[in-house]
């Protein structure tokens, strides 16, 4: 791995971290915590996206003990965006938002065990509610708790899609054409 | 034997172990008598705020502050049981979740980031892999900063984070696309920083102040492995 | 006194929790008028500029932008009237080209499509910014990534351009289209608020002087008898810049601080003196 | 003994038709500082990346003509938030961060960082977090990190930007010392009326190319003060509309004046 992709993983790591800053400030129900590990697949393929999604569960781990379960999201997060990335689905919103609505229902699905073996569905207080509100509608406990993460969840993956394809638009060609993926994410290799 | 002086390895051991034990063992016994012994181990003296870096002076007052955190971080997830399940799921769940909490908030406390570096180094770890966990636990705070300038400085140019779904989303664009920009273009100039200064592939890297790592707590980490595979071995045969 | 300046602190105070910043600080600019904001670090400058764009409360007192008390102002409503650039304003930028770029503002305060060009193709003209409008902000050096969120201000056409060290990693001759475009400004009755440590761009720029020591205004006068006059910069961790330290070396009559007017006063003493 | 030689150099960026650099013949010897002058694009950031040999090899791109380094380079590169190693959380180790990368033994590691800390004044600071410097005082952190690596070359590109006027002060003694000490210094500066007393050489860059090379006194040619590369002395005597040859200096001027 070149120098360069290896000063990429922190920046992209740090990236999703720091995003919570920024959904503070419009004061959206949004994560963003995945923006980094598939901008970095997106530019530099899925060894680098998959090294970026596990440090960014490991640091974000030491900063909120629950977090840790949910490195397997951030290594699937990385794997479905590498396909994004083949099939190009980064050129436009028409096709990277439901690549993202795609993505948010295999998160839940992938992190609904988790979170019901682990946790018992209360992984955050946003869950647990909407998970509440599964079996108040008479889902089963599993289908109920996938109802809670995939509601509270449910946008995110979209929203950070969007993001991303804004980004390697709004990155100038010159620096897009030097990361190994990002013409090809956006569909212009 | 205070949290600060054990070898780095041997925290992340007894932060592994005791919530593997604890969804290991049978409930709800297991998962007492794990919870207890991590919400014990707050309270060491020497376990002092590593991360959170608030300071601190030897002495209980740091190992209370700990214990604080460990059961406030706990509690709600107690609430939202009870809300969702009957009293024996939340009480076996319950101590689970605690046991994690409080093992991973003391291990915050007692892990300095410095000595975890030094510890991988010297056990022969690549510098990369240390730069990758140290470098990104040291941006997020540099651009956690940024992110909240660039709100500022957007507002100041007429952005209003607020209104209808609509506008924040483009607001959310006018805020996130800067940073992440920003943050990308310095990408090259951190990895001509990295070259210059002798980060680069198949370095033997002096580690600079490696903790010890004495025999006894090699055999402890070996110890606590086994336990849980014993228990495992035990809890499915 | 005029009515409503376009910027006036009455008795501030703030604190960062328990670290004093600024301890009853007054002063107000007229329009038009440039002043720098001096000090050591520390002393309260930068906490001056984050209280007029209204991204702090003042503990006590009131800073006023024309009638309006910053207390009830949003920073995105105060924008209307106050230009603010901090330091690493560059980090700002998002759009795919520079003028996309600084019609931002103008677009955001909603002044009609019209008048967001016409701003925005002010501004980069007096930056002479126009032959990279339609670059990407990315693709140009860092400095004139700094001109380019200077002209983001600039075309929201403020009463009050409040500036955070505008000038550092720019040469001599980007320094001198932030001059010109500063000094085109001030003389259409906008008023200036700068803080900076480089005294050339000062002397050039700016006319009057006010010295922040620990959260209070140890001096307020023109700026031309303080950069003149060393002992009263030391204090400061400061030196004379090199024109007014010529002219104070030449003995030269009136003591020019700028370029231009050292110039003319020595082309004028060299004619009046016998060829050396 | 020649620390850095380059005949004919020519680089282009990655993807650009125009060279960043026109044909550069220089050299710099040991115990010499030379600087590189000219307006935003001339070229000098680019010929100190290609001195220390980060361009091609790391920004990608390709070069023509010869480079040869007599001695091991360090660049401190324009923003130091970028530089900080990331790995390190307190100064001395940070400034520690590039000669344990080198390998070296701890007492040595030890001897480089605490005579590079005083260099700098850093002293006070070794145990803060560099996160929690000023950008003056990361600065300096991250010019002691490469002095500490006992570089033979050492290459700065706008070293005073971020530094208020004391710490610049504290700079260009600095330099001078390096060069004192044998060490060979190639600086890119804007800060032109600082190297009458800084620079043993200045090298003039125009769209890549070398328009001029002289000792500093090249900064009171009309031709400089033609092109804004005048010093504030002699460009206000070129100004003033005065006789040449301009005063370089503050105390030239007052020579002349007499």
């Amino acid at each position: 791995m070149s120098i360069r992709l290896l000063a990429l993983i922190p920046v992209a790591a740090a990236i999703s971290l720091a995003l919570s800053a920024v959904v503070d400030a419009v004061a959206l129900p949004l994560f963003l915590d995945t923006t980094g590990t598939i901008l970095a697949t997106a530019l530099a393929g899925p060894t680098v996206g998959i090294a970026t999604g596990v440090v960014t569960s490991a640091v974000n781990t030491l900063r909120n003990p629950t977090f840790w379960p949910f490195v397997v999201v951030q290594i699937i997060v990385a794997l479905y965006a590498w396909v994004a990335a083949r099939a190009g689905l980064f050129r436009s919103f028409r096709t990277a938002i439901p690549a993202g609505l795609g993505l948010g229902v295999i998160a839940s699905v992938t992190s609904t065990p988790i979170s019901y073996l682990v946790f018992g569905c209360t992984t955050t207080g946003g869950i647990a509610l909407t998970t509440a509100l599964g079996k108040a509608l008479g889902l089963p406990p599993l289908g109920a708790c996938f109802f809670g993460s995939f509601v509270s969840d449910f946008g995110d993956k979209a929203v950070t899609f969007a993001l991303v394809t804004s980004v390697l638009h709004a990155l100038p060609r010159r620096t897009a054409a030097r990361f190994p993926w990002a013409l090809r994410a956006i569909g212009a290799a | 034997m205070t949290g600060g002086r054990l070898h780095p390895f041997t925290l992340l051991a007894i932060a592994g172990a005791l919530p593997a034990l604890a969804w290991i063992l049978p409930a709800p016994a297991g998962g007492a008598w794990t919870a207890t012994v991590a919400l014990v181990l707050t309270l060491t003296p020497g376990a002092s705020p590593g991360l959170t870096s608030t300071g601190s002076s030897p002495g209980w007052r740091p190992g209370l502050v700990v214990l604080r955190t460990a059961v406030l971080t706990a509690a709600p997830f107690w609430l939202f049981l009870l809300l969702l399940h009957d009293v024996p799921t939340t009480i076996a769940i319950g101590l689970r979740i605690t046991t994690m909490v409080a093992s991973f908030v003391w291990l915050v406390a007692a892990l300095q980031p410095a000595r975890l570096v030094e510890a991988m180094v010297a056990a022969g770890w690549s510098a990369s892999v240390a730069y990758l966990l140290a470098a990104t636990l040291s941006a997020v705070p540099v651009l956690k900063a940024r992110a909240r300038r660039i709100v500022e400085a957007q507002r100041c140019r007429g952005l209003s984070p607020g209104g209808g779904i609509a506008a924040r989303l483009r607001a959310l664009r006018a805020l996130a696309l800067p940073l992440v920009l920003s943050a990308l273009h310095e990408v090259d100039e951190r990895a001509l920083a990295l070259e210059t200064r002798g980060l680069v592939p198949g370095i033997r890297r002096t580690p600079l102040a490696p903790p010890p790592d004495p025999a006894v707590e090699q055999a402890a980490r070996w110890a606590l492995l086994l336990a849980c595979l014993f228990a495992l071995f035990r809890r499915f045969v | 006194m005029i009515p409503h300046p376009p910027l006036r602190l009455d008795g501030v105070s703030f604190a960062y929790g328990t670290v004093p910043a600024l301890a009853g600080l007054s002063f107000s600019i007229a329009p038009g008028e440039r002043a720098a904001l001096l000090g050591r670090n520390g002393a309260g400058k930068s906490t001056v500029v984050r209280l007029v764009a209204g991204l702090e409360r003042p503990d006590d007192g009131t800073v006023w932008v024309g009638d309006w008390d910053t207390r009830d102002c949003a920073p995105e409503r105060l924008a209307r009237r106050v230009g603010s650039v901090f330091q690493h304003a560059d980090q700002q930028l998002f759009a795919p080209t520079v003028r996309e770029d600084v019609r931002f503002g103008p677009r955001a305060l909603g002044v009609g499509e019209q008048e967001v060009k016409r701003r925005s193709d002010d501004a980069l003209e007096d930056l002479d910014l126009t032959p990279h409008a339609a670059h990407h902000p990315y693709d140009l050096p860092p400095a004139l990534r700094k001109l380019a969120a200077l002209a983001g201000a600039l075309a929201l056409e403020p009463a009050l351009l409040v500036l955070d060290e505008p000038t550092i990693g720019l040469d001599r001759a980007l320094c001198a289209r932030v001059t010109s475009a500063l000094l085109e400004r001030s003389a259409a009755g906008v008023a200036l608020l700068v803080i900076t440590h480089d005294l050339t761009f000062a002397a050039e720029t700016l006319q009057r002087g006010l010295v922040l020591d620990r959260g209070s205004l140890a001096c307020d006068g023109p700026l031309a008898g303080l950069l003149g006059d060393a002992t009263r910069l030391e204090p400061l961790g400061l030196v004379p810049p090199a024109v007014a330290a010529l002219s104070a070396a030449l003995d030269l009559p009136g003591r020019p601080v700028r370029a231009a007017d050292a110039a003319n006063v020595l082309a004028r003493v060299a004619r009046g003196r016998p060829a050396p | 003994m020649r620390s850095l030689t380059l005949e004919s150099a020519s680089f282009w960026y990655p993807a650009t038709e125009a060279p960043a650099l026109r044909e550069v013949s220089l050299e710099v010897a040991q115990g010499e500082v030379v600087a590189l002058v000219g307006a935003l694009g001339a070229g000098a950031s680019t010929l100190l990346l290609v001195a220390a040999d980060l361009a091609p090899r790391v920004t990608g791109g390709r070069l023509t003509g010869s480079v040869a380094r007599g001695d091991r380079s360090g660049i401190v590169l324009p923003t130091p938030w970028t530089q900080a190693s990331g790995m390190a959380f307190t100064v001395w180790d940070e400034v520690a961060f590039g000669p344990a990368n080198l390998g070296w033994p701890t007492h040595e590691i030890a001897r480089q960082v605490d005579r590079a800390l005083e260099q700098l004044e850093l002293v006070p600071l070794a145990s803060r977090d560099p996160a929690t410097l000023s950008g003056g005082e990361l600065q300096r952190v991250i010019i002691a990190s490469i002095l500490a690596m006992d570089p033979g070359l050492v290459l700065f590109d706008e070293p005073a930007a971020e530094l208020d006027a004391e710490a610049a002060r504290a700079l260009w003694r600095l330099i001078r010392l390096q060069a004192k000490e044998g060490k060979a210094v190639l600086l890119a500066t804007s800060a032109l009326d600082a190297l009458p007393d800084v620079a043993d050489r200045v090298v003039w860059l125009e769209d890549g190319a070398v328009r001029a090379i002289g000792t500093p006194e090249l900064l009171a040619d009309v031709a400089a003060c033609d092109a804004g590369l005048g010093t504030s002395v002699a460009s206000v005597w070129w100004a003033s509309g005065l006789p040449g040859p301009y005063p370089l200096t503050v105390a030239h001027a007052l020579q002349r004046w007499r």
